[in-house]
């Protein structure tokens, strides 16, 4: 039997795991919708999963726990209280994790990203309420800052037009923002930047950048590259018809695509 | 025995306060006198324990763990007997 | 004075009926908030002297959910039965009778329409009143078996800038309300992941004291795996899933069949229901599993009269009986009577009909989704409903007259209404361009629909705002494509315009449904069905009752014309407030069918030099349009509708649509052709030359500001316009162009608009803060 | 003058607290001994005004308006000089 290659972690609240888990397949990697349960081991057997069985962990979009306290603060509580070490340890491995939207949220409750040196367990960062202070659903650009395990395909530099949909996206180190920002250049682990259609960067500007994140942070990854938690949803923009603007541009499909063709053809090397 | 604690949640010093600001710009929308608004998040607890110290240090467990983000949040714990 | 009531069991009254003469049967009503006529509290009595007995008070309180007006539509069915719902159409697979209506999609899936008001709990919470309207629709949806993919949001306040000092005791500002509902949905559909993609905003002084929440949701279901609200077999099992009762939410539907007053604000506490929006999405995910996998025979949501009304509903459905033991009910709070217990409107829970083998595969499910499923009666043959409390009988009636119902003929009259025209003399027209678009009613709604997730699930293809990022505009439907192996589509638009409502309840109805047909084939769907929720004052009130007449026979003819049947809906009676009863609002949704997605057309303009036409006459019809209402003045004919002619406009337009010739297209409603035009040019960011010397016969301001219906917009690339115009009977007013501002020409009318002020102004109509 | 008001609001008793059920239930997934979350909102509202009582006064007109619900929420100002 030819193992499945995606886990798709999902709890109650988490609501994108079904296009994320078909976003996988469409790129031939094989997918599956796994409660956090599961993991955790309180199921019965024939239900439970092994982290060690897949090659990536997804954590897809939603109000995971209805994203009280803060987003994603509740579903990163009850992976930290049952399978952190494991999770460490897959990522020393060098199998991928990936959090979309409240995925990024919860990586950064764990500390995982940007998991300066090695301290897991402990935010270091934080993504906080809209500078707006209201949910935005709305598609937004990105610039492509750096490579990594998840997006080897996508040219350095390149632009996308991806959708995001949140109401706490703003990516600040609170107090000591210059200082760890510093620090997360220095280790060049920005992966994406809110930016103008130009590809000029957002600075900040509502809306292009649509949350207020500190440097116009939009994704960001950890040392190695197989850490990545990002706010937009590239598996809302699979294919063309699901741009904002298909109607009036010519995209030959959709932006999100070459995110998962990267991840795809990266899992065929590990 | 039977504890209530009150957990009080504030933003850091320095951390934009995005409720507060949009709150503060509707009141004045309104004609309030007001100068700035700060929003703070309290959790009312209650929890069984052998003494008031371990209730504190169970609230205290998970305001570490949950409830607080130390990166951009400060948090106090208020103990007392249900 | 009634006597005292007799303990049946610590809990439990009978109530002394028997004796009773008709004064003191009022009282009794009055004082238990039961909301019963005197002929209604006698004819109970009789059924009761039949019995031999007396009735409890769990029998007293089944009979006043079960006969208000919100369950049983007496002042309302035999009217509809004459107009919306006569009206058949072959695709209707079930329709009308079950929470939501049913209509063939394709041969193995159908979609699935429900339309709900909560009116009155979003007057007093706004904020939970509209969370669990949106709570409560999707669970009719689901109770089919359907997969919930959009919700819809049509929405009624008063004027946002209405002057607090003139607000009545009680009564919260309209801004107040505005905010709680949008962000109450917001949360809550948010939270649960289906995406809101269609909606609308109406202000009127008439809403202030009332405001209106209706909320619609579209599921798509595969046939053979259709479910119905009604009990199985006999011995099949009644499983109670979701949340635990408590003492919110009752006599919620009481309260809905009365007008609110200043006290309402401290005595109707406990009608608000709550919403818990993190049980539901669990909730959602097990009974469509179960549903799936084959394990239920029947599934019915909790609604308006909680679990007296969906277990005596799903018995009678089923021509069974069934017993209910009430101690089997998980609570929320100590202490509540059996009668609470029978009534409580608690969110989140479902009615479940199961096979008692197949009990523990049901169980796993919802376990595994953390959702508890409890036992609570069983199905039996005695066409009665009976429930057990502590092991005795608390109550036992038999279902033909718990729900046999009450129905009144009652008597109406129409209002006559002014219709001269009115003598002004004509404003300053670009003024009036900017006061249009800065006006509530037209301006932009961006900061409302980015606050919902209108795209989760991926499968949102024409987005509520349309055009270039950044600078996009109104759509006229959004279109959803349900299914992942098929391009085929489903349109979905929110449409009513209560002043012309108002000004003429038939022809305003009539046109709700012209709109309704305009928006889905400006996407390039083909109109397919529609449900409506019918919101009007005091039924017992002869001139609101003629409103609502009227209403549904101008509802009845435009939609016959269409061929559009309604297949779902609400009647939401005693929306009065201190300032009288509200606009007549018949709020509908339409539903379009379309082959394929990838041609749907949006509402921005494309590409300047393009050219620009218009499709459907320009008409003197200013009653009740904006125009008027921004310069004071009453009178004058409401838009009347010519169904011939829009067909003919419809087909023509679908037609070339299908050729690929058109590359944009716009109805034009509310503001009139001007504004209609502009939307489209913020769109594309272009701007637009008009020339209107071309409409014939009438003054300019008519051109800019008729609301006539059975028009469109239409944007036509040059080299297209030929074949365009020999295949249309539409007529071209103007292009497209680069630069970026309006011209106005007509018979020595010319003059011209920067475009980013006339976007200002429409940015800045709806002060979200 | 200015006045820090502190706006504390409650949900009243019967009214089910979504927030503080979900937390309730992920602390003792964490294996808390927790019996009851309750969630309060509070606002620290710097204003001007002439004397503690307008202040006050403000406030309350404040709540009413915006801030609270009095169908569902309790709420309680306290108000100190700044
Ligand atoms: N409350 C709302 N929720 C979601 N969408 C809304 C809401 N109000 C308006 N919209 C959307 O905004 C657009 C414009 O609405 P409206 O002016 O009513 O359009 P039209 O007059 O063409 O029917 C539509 O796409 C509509 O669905
Ligand atoms: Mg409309």
């Amino acid at each position: 039997m030819k193992m499945t290659e995606a886990c798709i972690l999902y709890m109650e609240g988490t609501n994108c795991e079904e296009e994320t888990k078909q976003a996988f397949e469409e790129v031939g990697v094989s997918a599956e919708l796994v409660h956090l349960k599961q993991l955790t081991g309180d199921v019965s057997k024939n239900l439970e999963r092994n982290l060690f069985d897949y090659r990536i962990l997804m954590i897809p979009g939603g109000w995971s726990a209805g994203d009280y306290v803060r987003a994603g603060s509740i579903f990163a509580a009850r992976i930290k209280s049952k399978i952190l070490k494991e999770i460490k340890e897959f990522i020393g491995n060098g199998y991928l994790v990936g959090g979309i939207c409240t995925g990024f949220q919860v990586l950064t409750e764990l500390g995982l990203l940007p998991g300066f040196d090695g301290a897991y367990g402990v935010p270091q960062a934080a993504l906080t309420t809209n500078l707006n202070s209201a949910f935005q659903c709305r598609p937004v650009y990105l610039k492509h800052n750096r490579k990594c395990a998840f997006t080897q395909k996508i040219g350095v530099g390149r632009i996308l037009q991806v959708p995001v949909a949140h109401a706490e996206g703003r990516f600040i180190f609170g107090e000591n923002n210059q200082m760890y920002l510093e620090k997360l250049l220095d280790n060049d682990q920005v992966v994406f930047r809110y930016c103008f259609p130009s590809g000029e960067f957002a600075g900040g500007k509502f809306p292009e950048n649509p949350n207020g994140s500190l440097f116009d942070i939009a994704g960001i990854c950890n040392l190695e590259g197989n850490v990545l938690g990002m706010m937009p949803h590239p598996e809302r923009v699979m294919d063309s018809i699901q741009h904002a603007d298909w109607t009036r541009t010519q995209h030959d499909t959709g932006d999100g695509r070459i995110f998962f063709e990267s991840i795809a053809e990266h899992l065929k090397k590990i | 025995m039977i504890f209530q604690a009150e957990v009080r949640i504030e933003l850091k010093p320095g951390v934009i306060d995005a409720e507060g600001e949009t709150i503060h710009k509707s009141l004045k929308l309104l004609s309030y006198p007001v100068v700035n608004v700060n929003t703070v998040k309290v959790y009312v607890i209650t929890l069984e324990a052998d003494s008031s110290e371990d209730a504190k240090k169970e609230i205290d467990g998970a305001c570490r763990r949950l409830l607080a983000n130390p990166v951009i949040q400060n948090y106090s714990i208020h103990i007392e007997n249900a | 004075m009634p006597k005292p009531c007799a303990k049946i069991l610590d809990a439990v009254y009978e109530v002394n009926l028997l004796d009773l003469v008709d004064s003191e049967l009022e009282k009794l009503s009055a004082e238990k908030s039961l909301g019963l006529s005197l002929g209604e509290m006698r004819k109970i009595q009789n059924y009761f002297i039949e019995e031999g007995r007396n009735p409890s008070d769990v029998e007293l309180e089944a009979l006043a959910q079960s006969w208000s007006e919100h369950c049983c539509y007496k002042s309302s069915r035999p009217i509809l039965k004459k107009t919306v719902f006569n009206i058949s159409a072959p695709q209707n697979i079930c329709v009308i009778s079950e929470d939501a209506g049913l209509v063939d999609f394709n041969s193995e899936y159908a979609y699935v329409v429900a339309l709900e008001s909560h009116n009155h709990p979003s007057a007093l919470d706004p904020y939970g009143g509209a969370a669990t309207g949106i709570g409560g629709v999707l669970r009719d949806v689901v109770c089919m078996g359907a997969k919930p993919i959009a919700l819809i949001d049509p929405l009624f306040f008063g004027p946002l800038n209405y002057p607090e000092k003139k607000l009545s005791k009680g009564v919260k500002h309209p801004r107040y309300l505005f905010k709680g509902v949008v962000s109450g949905i917001a949360d809550y559909g948010n939270r649960v992941g289906v995406p809101t993609v269609a909606g609308m905003v109406e202000f009127d002084e008439s809403y202030v004291s009332n405001c209106l929440v209706n909320v619609g949701c579209v599921g798509i279901v595969k046939k053979k795996e259709i479910i119905h609200s009604r009990a199985g077999n006999v011995g099949d099992i009644y499983v109670l899933a979701g949340g635990k009762t408590g003492r919110d939410g009752i006599h919620g539907v009481t309260f809905a069949s009365a007008e609110l007053d200043a006290e309402s604000e401290e005595k109707d506490i406990p009608a608000v229901q709550l919403g818990y929006a993190i049980m539901k999405e669990p909730l959602m995910h097990a009974c469509l599993e179960a549903n799936r996998k084959g394990l239920l025979t029947g599934m019915k949501d909790f609604g308006g009269g909680g679990l007296s009304c969906v277990s005596s509903e799903m018995a009678y459905a089923g021509g069974k009986g069934a017993v209910v033991d009430l101690d089997k009910i998980p609570l929320k709070q100590e202490g509540m009577f059996p009668w609470e217990i029978w009534v409580s409107e608690s969110q989140e829970r479902m009615l479940l009909s199961v096979r008692p083998v197949d009990i523990e595969k049901v169980r796993e499910i919802f376990d595994f989704w953390d959702v508890p499923a409890t036992i609570i009666g069983e199905v039996n043959d005695t066409k009665r409903i009976t429930a057990t409390y502590k092991g005795k009988i608390v109550l036992d009636m038999d279902l033909g007259f718990l729900l046999g119902g009450v129905v009144y003929e009652r008597p109406y009259k129409l209002i006559p209404r002014n219709t001269s025209e009115p003598q002004y003399s004509i404003p300053d027209l670009s003024e009036m361009i900017h006061a249009l678009l800065n006006s509530p009613r037209i301006g932009s709604r961006e900061g409302i629909i980015r606050g919902y997730d209108f795209e989760v699930g991926g499968y949102t293809i024409l987005k509520p705002m349309q055009g270039l990022v950044n600078s996009q505009t109104h759509g006229d439907a959004a279109v959803l494509k349900p299914l992942k192996e098929s391009f085929q589509g489903l349109a979905v638009t929110a449409d009513v315009n209560p002043l012309l409502c108002k000004h003429d309840p038939y022809w305003g109805a009539a046109s709700a449904v012209d709109e309704v047909v305009r928006n889905l084939v400006a996407v390039n769907s083909v109109p397919h069905s529609m449900a409506d929720c019918l919101n009007f004052g005091n039924p017992e009130k002869e001139g609101c009752l003629g409103d609502f007449v009227d209403c549904c026979e101008g509802l009845h003819f435009a939609a016959s014309a269409y061929c559009m049947s309604f297949v779902s809906g609400n009647v939401s009676f005693y929306n009065e407030g201190a300032y009288g009863a509200i606009a007549p609002t018949p709020a509908l949704i339409g539903i379009g069918i379309m082959p394929d997605v990838r041609n749907s057309i949006s509402s921005d303009l494309k590409k300047e030099d393009n050219l620009l036409y218009l499709v459907g006459d320009s008409k003197h019809e200013l009653g009740g349009s904006e125009y008027y209402r921004l310069l004071g003045l009453e009178g004058g004919r409401v838009p009347r509708t010519y169904p011939r002619e829009t067909l003919k406009g419809m087909n023509s337009l679908l037609n070339v649509m299908d050729k690929k010739l058109v590359r944009s297209c716009h109805d034009i409603s509310t503001g009139g052709l001007i504004v209609s035009a502009l939307e489209m040019a913020f769109g594309g960011n272009l701007g637009l030359d008009l020339d209107l010397g071309v409409i014939p016969n009438l003054r300019t301001d008519i051109k800019l500001f008729s609301e006539s219906n059975g028009r469109w917009l239409v944007e036509v690339g040059e080299d297209d316009a030929e074949e365009f115009e020999s295949t249309t009977s539409a007529i071209k007013i103007g292009n497209t162009r680069k630069e970026k501002s309006l011209r106005i020409k007509d018979n020595g009318t010319d003059f011209t608009l920067p475009l980013n002020k006339l976007r200002e102004s429409w940015d800045t109509a709806l002060e979200m803060e």
